[in-house]
């Protein structure tokens, strides 16, 4: 499969596209259907494409899976940390109305930024497991 | 009829919530029985929307045409239900991966009779 | 601050300290952080006690939305001392974890292993402090599957497929509560056990509701390992890493008794138990556990096997308390849960002490060790003294109101019951202790009979030791156990005597 | 030092000597003296209680309340009074004994047997002061576990054997059927604190006293009621001293003490005169007492003999207690002293046999006399006391029994006591004759008198039981005012 | 109406395919209808209005668990072996009659729950139109599943994530790095199973 320049070529393709609809779903969650975690799995799914085309190393030279676990923790953080915020602010824990000026405004911030940290974890994870997997199949 | 009509859903979705459960407990081999957790849940998820679900309401995206909507709160549950799902089944099948490199099997007899001959 | 937000840092503390613990090196300094972070929840969890029992309940909004459309934490006095119970093990079991997963777990997995640990402690803090049923849902889950996760680490292979068994049966057990969850919500159409339990009470009839019960009762009984559906238990207990099995023995049974109830007394409520034959059918399969589980510990060759079968028979003891549906009873449970976790900790940590040194919890390695390792031996004996129910220890008072709740049910037969499970107790203690007291027929297998096995460290016998003490102390000061358990139990019943 | 103090001293005190024998373990003379010196502590703290309760007054000492209502509390009543006094004045002779007897045999593990004998005394003391049940079935089961690695000592098959029986049929009588009986006394009444004239006293009747008597009197298995005796011959694979312990200072004492204990002030002897509920105990402890008499008699081995005459004996003051007579009630408590005098004597003269002489039966003893004249002259002190005849304790306490069985016309009670005395006579004079008037086989190696420990502590034991029946004023005195003053 | 006949076509299929499962011992086919069965339960939250847990179920179960499931049947058969499951040798009665009992309690449960799509159920009526009426001025977001998921229920989507997070953890555990040396069972292996 690894010499297959079709797939290569269109994959090379295609990959951006996924890519770039990944992160219309992470953005668009608030209006249409999708938010961090289809986007995470879709963003994962075109990683995994990547893989299965040009190889594990190849990858794992892109994403080195160190990197994936930091990122799998990033966004945990970076969600539980929204809560924190909030709490620092005079709010309850995840209360994202004090986090703007108006109320409005710092609930958008809140849910943009949290459906991130969500995006990146299921993001990582995802491409962590599929690693994990792969990895057990050389050797 | 009528009482048809207002079950017939639920009692489809109960079927295939049982054919999961019933995959799961009576299958021997280990994969198989994972993909019967999986459709056990899926189904336990298709009850929930049921739930939730309004005759010919919309999907909750709120705009200025619409009035009736389908119940929010069920796809809420149900979103965060599929990815524990998606959880178990990955820590499931990390196992199974195991159990195979351990034991050279994953069916679950040939594994009682290894740990028995012990 | 921390005082506003006390219930809810004690859940978000050890959830943010799990990423980061993941991302730290392997080595000392994993373990050094969750050691601290724990302390730091046991500290807030005694804090946050204090108040429930001087302030009374507390109840803390999540997200700033106000129940029941958003999540709600609520605490009184008897989650508070879940808390606390989980909290408080857990920060004792670390300063043992230090030695006891050095020798258990590559050292490769040291950070992860801590991680997964601290994120079982969220779960089960989470499940513990919050108010809303599916949020309930959502942190089992958490400490479910990093649970199987650490059992799947131990050395024999078998623990494999222990986890395995266990991640089929729990993941069961999850999904049946969500089957009655989702057909409670969809009579009541909220989350919110508070408000759960003002809306039921006019729809007690209904099949639905029942149903909804029995899902979530038979869920829970998974969960608890709960007689007859506790085959799960013995596997994970006797294959987990020594550290794994003390946490484990020690809360997450607790924990599902907990949610037991609470969702039998604060959800649904007494008048539904008793119009239904539940509470004869917890009487039954608490009898049935007790004495079936104590019979086939008698006859087990690995001794952690042997307490993890002992365990399911206290198990049976508090659905006794269950069942008895009164204020005696609920307490008996209560000072169950609490008298059970110190003292299976500590017999637990034992059995770890001598797994460090001799390298097996087999029955037959153990001879002669009393002599070898006297303070784990004693400590072995107190502990087990207090699980038979001997007076002087805790275990005990837990005897003792249980005894009382049946004789007040005037229900002879679980008298008799109870006491003949200590009389069992008594044969499964002895036959460890005397193997271990006796030095005779030094034929002793291979590992014991060599002579270079010395007393465990230090670092294993202060925590295993203050556990003890703990026993012994609660066999006398029961103003912490039947002190908060009473009322919390009059609370749950609405006063009812 | 107030009388509270010195109670709780006198639980301290055998605690505090098991720290310093354990400290001192590696040097056996300063262990022993550590040990000797204790017994001697805790024997003056005892006897400067003395006096308050002569003259009257009951002290009593609350450490903590477990629970509302339930707290570990010290009472000193005369009967306790009694049974502290015998527990502390025989300790020290025992602990001189032992020195001679483990060192004349060589025995292993002497400084775990020091500690655990201390502890045992401690929670006999707590047992004697125990001012409610709970405190007192706290004491009695740390009793049966710190004798337990006496009972054991050996350590060899048959030790563990016997460890079996011993545990498995104090523990499990104490926890299925004594705990039971105190938890059902606590739901009825409401408290467990002895009271006099009985708290259970018109809360419970008909076949529930029936069963609750029955739950206590098989709860209580220290006490030896046929059938679960079989602990008390188990134990005698168990060295000398500790039978001693077992039989004299401590444990069966320690039972048949609860039981009058539990009649006088838990059921109260007027309630269980009124509702004739009580009498099958009678006909129980009578045929107790001869079965066991007749077992004895067919004992060739003499610490056998000795273990099933002193069940017999126990049954005695289960009989006492429930012909339901004052005096018996006074001879009840007076026999646990004269029996405990008598008893020991007679197994410090066997111990002494063993080590001197290396016999263990009867059959053996002929001529034996002129060897060990001291021994045996003890031996024999002992023997009277246990048949009952005069000048010795056990004829006293024996005499206000048929006293107070001829008051209550308790004609079974008077027969077994007449019948059981023949008995006694049958089994304890033949060794008497044997070893003074019998000649002994020859070409037998010579062997001269025990140990000078062995001999003295014997002697006074044996004066003691002689002493106890010329000078009984003050025993008697806290005998009789157990039952409220009258002779 | 129509939505209602396109509902139990689908859920016919469901169940057909479920039934195909049981049935099929060839893993492979298991795994390939486990795909199917998630793709036509999207295609029932869509007819349900339920188009973001469609999307998900799309995108986890026909994506992620299919691919998942066949990376394990690779890593557990070899290349060629045909990859069929064993007949369970102990008897097939008990969980049928545990699935059999179950299956009744639960009709039974739902014979008198609200009617299918009901708009005065309890569920439509209590918590659930508040987010509807509220979500727009109190977050200012449309799509009101995002909005609850969010915000309202937020706390319950970080425990979601932090369950993924345990995942990752655990996977990493189990098989994160190459093979070990396989684990010794000295210890503890001669127990017997007595329950």
């Amino acid at each position: 499969m690894m010499h297959n320049l079709i797939l290569k070529v269109v994959s090379k393709f295609l990959i951006p596209l996924i890519m770039l609809f990944a992160l219309y779903v992470q953005f668009h969650g608030d209006f249409g259907p999708g938010g961090g975690f289809q986007a995470g799995v879709i963003f994962s799914a075109a990683f995994i494409l990547y893989t299965i085309v040009f190889g594990l190393d190849a990858a794992k030279r892109i994403i080195p899976p160190g990197v994936l676990k930091v990122l799998a923790s990033l966004g945990v953080l970076i969600y539980a940390g929204t809560g924190i915020a909030g709490l620092i602010l005079g709010g309850n824990y995840l209360e994202y109305g004090v986090l703007a000026s108006n109320k409005l405004a710092g609930q958008h911030i809140g849910i943009l930024v949290i459906e991130l940290g969500v995006g990146i974890t299921v993001a990582s994870v995802m491409m962590i497991i599929f690693f994990a997997f792969a990895e057990r199949g050389r050797s | 009829m009528q009482f048809i009509i207002d079950h017939y859903n639920y009692w489809l979705v109960i079927i295939l919530m049982m054919a999961g459960f019933y995959t799961v407990i009576s299958r021997s081999n280990l994969i198989k029985k994972i993909a019967g957790l999986s459709i056990f849940q899926v189904s336990v998820f298709m009850l929930y929307i049921s739930i939730g679900h309004v005759k010919d309401g919309a999907a909750p995206i709120i705009e200025s045409d619409v009035t009736v909507y389908s119940n929010p709160l069920p796809h809420v549950l149900i979103l965060t239900a599929i990815v524990v799902g998606v959880a178990t089944t990955a820590l499931g099948l990390a196992l199974v991966v195991r159990i195979k490199e351990a034991y050279g099997t994953i069916e679950e007899d040939d594994i009682h009779k290894q740990d028995q001959s012990l | 601050m921390i005082e506003s937000h006390l219930s809810l840092l004690i859940v978000a503390i050890p959830l943010i300290a799990a990423p980061v613990v993941a991302v730290l090196p392997n080595g000392r300094a994993p373990w050094l952080f969750s050691t601290l972070i724990t302390w730091s929840v046991f500290y807030l969890a005694i804090l946050q006690l204090t108040n429930v029992l001087t302030g009374g309940v507390v109840s803390y909004e999540l997200g700033g939305w106000a129940p029941p459309w958003g999540i709600e934490y609520r605490i009184d006095s008897v989650n508070a001392l879940v808390a606390l119970i989980v909290s408080g093990i857990a920060a004792i079991s670390l300063p043992y974890a230090l030695t006891s997963v050095a020798k258990e777990i590559p050292k490769k997995q040291t950070s992860l292993f801590y991680a997964a640990f601290l994120l079982c402690l969220t779960g089960l803090l989470g499940i513990t402090q919050t108010g809303d049923i599916f949020n309930l849902f959502v942190f089992l889950e958490i400490s479910s599957l990093s649970s199987y996760a650490l059992i799947s680490l131990g050395k024999n292979r078998r623990a494999l497929t222990a986890s395995y068994q266990y991640l089929i049966m729990g993941t069961i057990g999850a999904t049946f509560f969500l089957i009655g969850v989702g057909l409670l919500y969809s009579m009541t159409g909220t989350l919110n056990m508070q408000d759960l339990s003002q809306r039921l009470p006019e729809i007690f009839e209904h099949r639905t509701i029942h149903t909804a019960f029995a899902f979530i009762m038979v869920g829970f009984a998974l969960k608890l390992a709960m007689f007859p559906l506790h085959l799960w238990l013995p596997n994970a207990y006797t294959y987990a890493p020594s550290i794994v099995t003390i946490f484990l023995a020690a809360t997450a049974t607790k924990v599902a008794v907990y949610v037991m109830i609470r969702v039998i007394f604060g959800v649904f409520s007494l008048h539904l138990i008793e119009s239904t034959p539940t509470d004869e059918l917890f009487l039954l399969l608490g009898m049935a556990g007790v004495i079936a589980a104590s019979i086939s510990a008698i006859y087990q060759t690995n001794a952690k096997r042997l307490f993890a079968y002992s365990s399911v028979a206290q198990i049976g003891y508090m659905v006794l308390g269950i069942g008895f549906g009164s204020v005696l009873g609920l307490t008996a449970s209560f000072v169950h849960i609490f008298n059970h976790a110190i003292m299976k900790a500590a017999l637990f940590m034992a059995l770890g002490a001598i797994l460090y040194r001799t390298g097996s919890n087999q029955v037959k390695d153990m001879r002669g060790l009393a002599h070898k390792m006297p303070w784990t031996f004693a400590a072995f004996v107190i502990g087990g003294l207090s699980l038979i129910g001997v007076p002087g220890t805790a275990g005990f008072i837990s005897k003792w109101y249980l005894v009382l709740a049946a004789l007040e049910q005037q229900s002879w037969i679980v008298v008799v019951v109870i006491l003949t499970g200590s009389l069992l107790a008594v044969a499964y203690v002895w036959k460890l202790v005397e193997i271990m007291y006796f030095n005779s027929g030094s034929n002793a297998s291979s590992k014991t009979s060599s002579e270079d096995i010395k007393e465990a460290p230090l670092s294993l016998l202060l925590p295993l030791w203050l556990l003890v003490i703990a026993n012994i102390y609660f066999g006398f000061d029961t103003s912490l156990t039947v002190g908060i358990a009473e009322p919390a139990a009059k609370m749950l019943l609405g006063d009812k005597p | 030092m107030t009388a509270e103090w010195a109670m709780i001293l006198a639980v301290l005190i055998p605690l505090f000597g098991a720290l310093l024998i354990a400290f001192t373990g590696k040097k056996p003379n300063l262990r022993e003296s550590m040990s000797l010196l204790t017994s001697l502590a805790l024997l003056t703290t005892v006897l400067s209680l003395l006096p308050t309760v002569l003259a009257g007054n009951q002290p009593s000492v609350t450490l903590l309340d477990i629970a509302p209502g339930l707290a570990i509390k010290f009472v000193l009543e005369p009967l306790g009074m009694l049974f502290a006094c015998v527990a502390a004045l025989l300790w020290p002779i025992n602990t001189l004994y032992s020195i001679g007897y483990m060192r004349g045999n060589k025995e292993q593990h002497q400084t775990r047997f020091y500690i655990c004998f201390a502890i045992a005394l401690s929670s006999t003391m707590g047992i004697a002061m125990a001012g409610n049940l709970l405190t007192l079935f706290i004491c009695y089961e740390v009793l049966t576990l710190s004798t337990y690695p006496l009972v054991t000592h050996k350590g060899d098959e048959a030790a563990l054997k016997a460890g079996r029986v011993y545990l498995g049929i104090l523990l499990s009588t104490s926890i299925g059927f004594l705990l039971l009986a105190i938890l059902w006394t606590w739901y009825l009444t409401g408290t467990l604190d002895f009271k006099a004239g009985g708290i259970l006293d018109g809360k419970v009747a008909g076949p529930e006293l029936i069963i609750l008597l029955f739950l206590y009197m098989y709860g209580i298995g220290k006490a030896a009621l046929m059938p679960i005796h079989r602990w008390l011959p188990a134990a005698m694979v168990a060295p000398t001293p500790v039978s001693a312990l077992l039989h004299a200072v401590a444990v069966v004492k320690a039972g048949v003490f609860t039981v009058v204990k539990i009649v006088v002030y838990v059921f109260g002897l007027d309630m269980l005169k009124l509702s004739a509920g009580a009498d099958w105990i009678l006909w129980l402890a009578g045929f107790t007492i001869i079965v066991a008499s007749i077992i004895a008699l067919r004992q060739d081995n003499l610490k056998r003999r000795l273990a099933y005459s002193t069940i017999s004996q126990l049954s005695y003051v289960i009989l006492a207690i429930f012909i339901l007579a004052p005096l018996s009630t006074a001879a009840a408590a007076l026999h646990i002293a004269a029996h405990a005098f008598g008893k020991i004597t007679l197994f410090f003269a066997a111990g002494s046999i063993y080590t001197a002489a290396h016999k263990t039966n009867i059959s053996q003893l002929n001529g034996i006399g002129y060897r060990m004249p001291w021994t045996m002259t003890a031996f024999s002190i002992g023997a009277i006391s246990m048949i009952g005849l005069p000048p010795t304790a056990g004829f006293l306490s024996k005499w206000y029994m048929l006293m107070g069985a001829f008051q209550e016309q308790q004609l079974f009670a008077v027969l077994v006591i007449i019948a059981s005395t023949l008995l006694n006579a049958a089994y304890f004079i033949p060794i008497i004759y044997a070893a003074w008037f019998k000649q002994p086989e020859q070409h037998e190696h010579s062997y001269g008198e025990a140990p000078m420990a062995i001999v003295f502590a014997l002697m006074i034991t044996a004066a003691l039981t002689l002493l106890l029946f010329f000078f009984p004023d003050v025993p008697l005195q806290l005998a009789t005012s157990i039952i409220g003053g009258q002779p | 109406m129509i939505d209602s006949i396109i509902d139990i076509t689908l859920l016919t299929f469901l169940v057909i395919t479920a039934l195909a499962i049981i049935r099929s011992h060839s893993l492979l086919a298991v795994v390939m209808l486990f795909g199917i069965f998630s793709l036509l339960s999207a295609g029932v939250f869509v007819v349900l209005d339920a188009v973001d847990v469609a999307f998900t179920e799309a995108a986890v179960g026909a994506g992620i668990s299919t691919v998942l499931m066949l990376a394990t049947l690779a890593l557990t058969y070899k290349h060629k072996e045909e990859k069929t499951e064993k007949t369970p040798i102990h008897a097939g009665w008990l969980p049928l009659t545990v699935v059999l009992i179950t299956g009744s309690l639960l009709i039974y449960g739902t014979s008198d729950i609200p009617a299918f799509g009901d708009a005065k159920a309890p569920s439509q009526t209590h918590v659930g139109p508040y987010y509807l009426e509220k979500s727009i001025p109190e977050t200012g977001v449309p799509n009101v599943v995002t909005a609850v998921l969010a915000s309202y229920r937020g706390f319950d989507t970080l425990g979601e994530v932090t369950v993924i997070f345990t995942a990752g953890v655990a996977v990493m555990l189990l098989i994160g790095r190459r093979r070990k040396t396989k684990p010794e069972n000295t210890d503890s292996g001669d127990d017997n199973h007595d329950a």
